[in-house]
């Protein structure tokens, strides 16, 4: 069962030790860059200066980031339609987001993707995908190919729970239990799929999924960077001991709609729920807060943070409006690979 | 019909002239209202009316039970129609982009399709199943593809794509009366599109193509969207003295080819769209059943223009390039009528 | 969790009231039935008699038996690429289902379907299906078409262990769940799925997995048609009376190959075990015993039984090798229905 | 290619002669010992060998880790399948029937078809899909499907076709090579089919038809076991003074149109064959493709013959009408030289 806060905060005090500072710090600037994309990615949208819709993160930057830093480099993710957070906290830079965003040459995917598809072998990002659930399969192969090589590498499957209305998912969690492969399912909780409250859709209890194939399940809050961290943490660390594969149920909250047309959602969810979560359950000024209270920061860092995050999105965005776009012969291209590319 | 057409897809004002949408959820009304067995099943059908709005204010008529809100499980609610259909109910299933359909293979092509035929006759299963399809709104590779070849390919379907509200509404209400399951497939750029729909109740026969613009120097049969591609054509086509026919097969399964083969027989040149990708697709049919039929009154080849084949890119510029548009289709009407 | 043998046990005892000798006899005849038909559809295998394949039941016949004698004739079944057994349990009558494996003209489906899709509506039989899990959704639309049409039909899914490597199956369990659908999920453990042990290709305990789907879920002793169909009627009487959906886990054997063709074994499991089951847990000969112990029959009386099973079989089969194939225009018939037929 | 080609399917006593099974094994351990990067992925590849013995002996000699046995999970080992390819691994999945390729279209069409576009040729997924294909074994409608028409219509996918042992060898080892997916289809009518495959390695590009019969008075085009019947027709055909030349695509996607159009150019007359269904098939896009090539040089419209538009049916009189044969070609090759 799930661990009791209690035991939980116990169960994680020795690894604090090993957590300093900075490293906190860097968890919060990642926290504040994903956020100040996004609103800039909706502004985009609302000035009609971006084709297409996108899903936005906002709200839910604790898990991206409490994940990610939790893994090396050459370790995989798989991203979801929600996956600016996921992409960025896994290393990605805002100017080649933007520059894909907006369908530009500079962009990661060279615009073919988009929102929905961004992709970096170079950051171990197997890709963004609009199919919900469908990159299960992707991210446990991935998990599946580390062991078979004999690297020590981790997968890190990202989706919502509106995920698990998907039969795949349990095609994928049985294979990866009996084959003990090591990667790590992120059911993100938001509480809505789509215009749905999850409840609606979803009978019995999350966790109950997973442990029926065996696999290793826990529950954390989302909101809280520093829980996110040690649980994954924890949760990679024996994935890469060969102790097999792990499920991380992050409760969280988006503050949008399901994509930045969503507008009007009074209809499937109220404005007072919203507002407590902004107000209360903010994963970046929860995590500010207790940087001051620790004093692992003062004021003056965390405004020097938000400042060069400010200046990164802005000097991002002019390099991605003012990139080109792709020529047409470029329609053609990568429909097949040739042993010449890439 | 023709009168009917004529006014289609810009009714003359005096006339009742509503959105494709409207005419679709009209369609889902007016049969809910007349038959009980009737409902609708998918991802946000009820309060939302699905992301493009379509279901609006039905299931305020209906209701939670008739109107149904699923998990996010393709698979498992076609599989449940199809079960539902095969004891007394007639369900229409939503799959909201097309591309979910590849989750749902198994329950239409193994299990809808075949089960009359494989129980001799014993059982069926009227199902419809909406989808989407479509590229040109920017929604990249995996929510702009149009798969409807693939179910035109398996005996025991229906496909029907229609191409104005008049036909949608028509045709809709004919496939939920239908005892077979229909792949009834919805243009997402056709949504807004306006046109004429009678306020009388009606419906549209199967198998029975309709010209949507009469002439006599070439035919451009096209489907879903590109009727409306087509005729634009057709329009700088007659500037330039070229009456191009437009013909609409308007259901794919069953084919009216001998509309498509009279009016092959009388131009003599035969342009063929769909949305599909070009190769192995809908356009190849078409053109192959034309020259069958027309063969020896055909001055030239049957001309093809389908999708590129590749995937949809995201990026405007380059999605732009991968369906037809008037441009392409009045560059390749010219060339065909040696105007080049 | 699974009731101990001892609860169980006094769970039925009061039922056991209600069922007279006369039904317990009955099910002997059906198991019967099914024996000699399966036997004989071997013996027209090895002789070349039938075109194709059969996948053979024997072993297992106290489950379709057990199930079906809780069901009414409206009540709905669907069965699987081992069907026989499910579709004379359900009512199925011999002569229609020889001359279906026949290909044979009167066969249940115009020879159409053969064995691994016989479909009945007269008896409720939903049809087999060759897809593994193939009809979950087909039964689970059947209860939820019961349950909307306000009759108080149920629909049991039966299927082998295998299936449960289909996720379409975690799909529709979510949703018979979610809206109370009476449906009863019949797993047939018969410990292989084809040439695979199951353990191999199954992690976890798999009562765990309907429950994770809030299903009440128990497990059986598949041999014993007793027990199971008093677990069937309970677990029925509940899905009549709107208490929605459960899963009865079978434990059981199949004594012949895979399928016909199937016929050195011993690579992927020992004569001993198949021995073991033909001799201590026969499913025929536990209830025959039983019967004489209790004096509900004795030797005569099931000497009678089988002489009739036989004469009905070869009255059957003497049907079924005289009937004629169907004429070549039906090639081209029913592939659409038109409100006209049948 | 031409020498081999002649010996082949009956090679000349002294080679080596083998069947279709032996030399797809033999592919895929030879491919398996030249590159630890490939490993088998299936629902009882390894002990068992696949219930149509393709595989027999692999896991003995590859062991566990690289012939694996999966779960009655199309769409899960198809999917992790997906995500080894992007990393390293080259896994060749194996669909015991290709019906049930229905349940793995989203991994096959939106994840892996698409994964090296959609991200602008960054990620690539070398997978190789086999699956079976074919009708006449008394399987009935959800055994015996041919469905490759599907995946030639999907642009991302490469799709073989091979009709000998000695095709089969080669273009299997091509395709494990290949960095794209790529659906390979055996018709299991053919396993046991025997012919010239040489002691040498060799591979066999993609892209290149394989005239398997010359003649001068008819083509047919014929895919996988068509082939052989196509043949078997021919030599009735040469008894009756018409020589029908035989050409086989081998590879769907990508299509060598240029032979198919010379040998069309050559003969004016063409006939295609394939086993799946006929209406929005293979058929279609071939008679289509060769049509527009060489439209000016036919005496007659091609003429289609693919499996009826019917589910396969169980009973043997009825499954036997469904597809072509000998007989039904000859038929047609006649009506279509003016000899019926
Ligand atoms: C297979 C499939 N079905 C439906 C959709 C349409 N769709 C996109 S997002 C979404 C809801 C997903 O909810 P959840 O998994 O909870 O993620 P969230 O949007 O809450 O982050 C749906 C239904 C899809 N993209 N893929
Ligand atoms: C989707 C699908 N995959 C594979 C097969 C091939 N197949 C037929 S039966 C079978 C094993 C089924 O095992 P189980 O469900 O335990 O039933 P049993 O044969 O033991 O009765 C397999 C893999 C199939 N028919 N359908
Ligand atoms: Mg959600
Ligand atoms: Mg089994």
């Amino acid at each position: 069962m799930m661990p009791s806060p209690g035991l939980e905060m116990r169960a994680e005090r020795h690894h604090a030790m090993a957590v300093d500072g900075e490293q906190w710090l860097h968890m919060y600037r990642q926290m504040l860059r994903i956020r100040r994309f996004e609103e800039q990615v909706n502004e985009l949208y609302m000035s009609a200066k971006m084709p297409g819709l996108a899903h936005l993160y906002i709200g839910q930057e604790a898990v991206a980031v409490g994940v990610c830093e939790a893994l090396r480099r050459d370790d995989y993710i798989t991203s979801t339609h929600r996956g600016h957070g996921h992409c960025l906290a896994k290393g990605a830079s805002m100017d080649r987001m933007f520059a894909e965003l907006l369908g530009k040459a500079p962009g990661y995917n060279r615009g073919k993707g988009g929102s929905m598809h961004i992709a970096d072998p170079d950051t171990g990002n197997l890709g963004a995908n609009a199919i919900v659930a469908g990159a299960v399969g992707i991210a446990t192969g991935a998990a599946f190919s580390a062991k078979m090589r004999g690297t020590d590498q981790v997968a890190v499957c990202f989706f919502g729970e509106g995920a698990l209305g998907q039969g795949v998912l349990y095609e994928v969690m049985n294979m990866a239990s009996l084959w003990k492969l090591p990667v790590i399912y992120v059911c993100e909780n938001n509480l809505y799929t789509e215009y749905t409250p999850y409840q609606e859709v979803l009978a019995g209890e999350i966790l109950d999924r997973p442990r029926a194939f065996g696999i290793h399940a826990e529950a954390v809050d989302g909101q809280d960077v520093r829980a996110v961290y040690f649980a994954a943490r924890r949760l990679v660390e024996r994935a890469r001991a060969g102790e097999g594969p792990a499920f991380l149920l992050c409760q969280t909250y988006r503050y949008y709609g399901h994509h930045v047309g969503d507008i009007d959602r009074s209809y499937y969810r109220p404005r007072e729920e919203e507002e407590f979560w902004k107000k209360e359950r903010d994963p970046i000024r929860l995590l500010g807060t207790w940087l001051l209270q620790e004093r692992l920061a003062d004021e003056r860092i965390l405004e020097a943070i938000a400042r060069e995050v400010q200046a990164e999105v802005e000097a991002a965005l002019a390099f991605a409006l003012n990139a080109p776009y792709p020529i047409p012969d470029e329609v053609a291209q990568h429909v097949y690979a040739d042993k010449a590319e890439p | 019909m023709s009168t009917l057409t004529k006014r289609n897809p810009e009714g003359a004002s005096a006339d009742r002239v509503i959105t494709m949408a409207e005419a679709i959820r009209e369609a889902l009304a007016e049969e809910m209202r007349r038959d009980p067995q009737v409902f609708i099943i998918g991802e946000d059908v009820a309060e939302a009316g699905t992301p493009f709005k379509v279901l609006k204010g039905l299931v305020e008529e209906f209701g939670p039970q008739r109107v149904i809100d699923a998990p996010i499980s393709e698979a498992g609610f076609t599989g449940i129609a199809v079960g539902a259909a095969m004891t007394g109910m007639r369900p229409v299933v939503d799959i909201m982009f097309g591309d979910f359909l590849t989750l749902a293979m198994d329950q239409i092509v193994n299990q809808a399709a075949k089960v009359h035929y494989m129980s001799g006759g014993r059982w069926r299963a009227p199902i419809v199943i909406r989808a989407t399809m479509g590229a040109t709104l920017r929604k990249a590779a995996q929510h702009s593809q149009s798969l409807h070849a693939w179910f035109a390919h398996i005996p025991g379907l229906k496909v029907v794509l229609p191409s104005t509200p008049y036909d949608a509404k028509g045709l809709l209400k004919t496939a939920i009366r239908d005892d077979n399951p229909v792949l009834f497939f919805e243009n997402k750029a056709m949504y807004s599109t306006r046109g004429y729909v009678p306020a009388e109740e009606y419906t549209i026969p199967f198998g029975v193509a309709d010209i949507k613009r009469e002439g006599r120097d070439l035919t451009i049969v096209a489907t879903s969207r590109m009727v409306q591609v087509a005729l634009e054509a057709a329009e700088r086509l007659a500037e330039l003295g070229i009456e191009a026919e437009v013909v609409d097969p308007r259901t794919l399964v069953p084919l009216d080819r001998k509309t498509l083969i009279e009016s092959a027989k009388k131009t003599g040149r035969v342009l063929v769209l769909d949305e599909g990708h070009q190769s192995y697709g809908v356009t190849a049919e078409l053109a192959a059943a034309i020259t069958e039929g027309a063969f020896y009154y055909l001055d030239a080849p049957v001309v093809r223009l389908g999708a590129m084949d590749v995937p949809i890119p995201f990026s405007p510029p380059l999605e732009d390039l991968t369906v037809p548009d008037p441009e392409k289709v009045v560059a390749a009407a010219k060339a065909l009528c040696g105007r080049a």
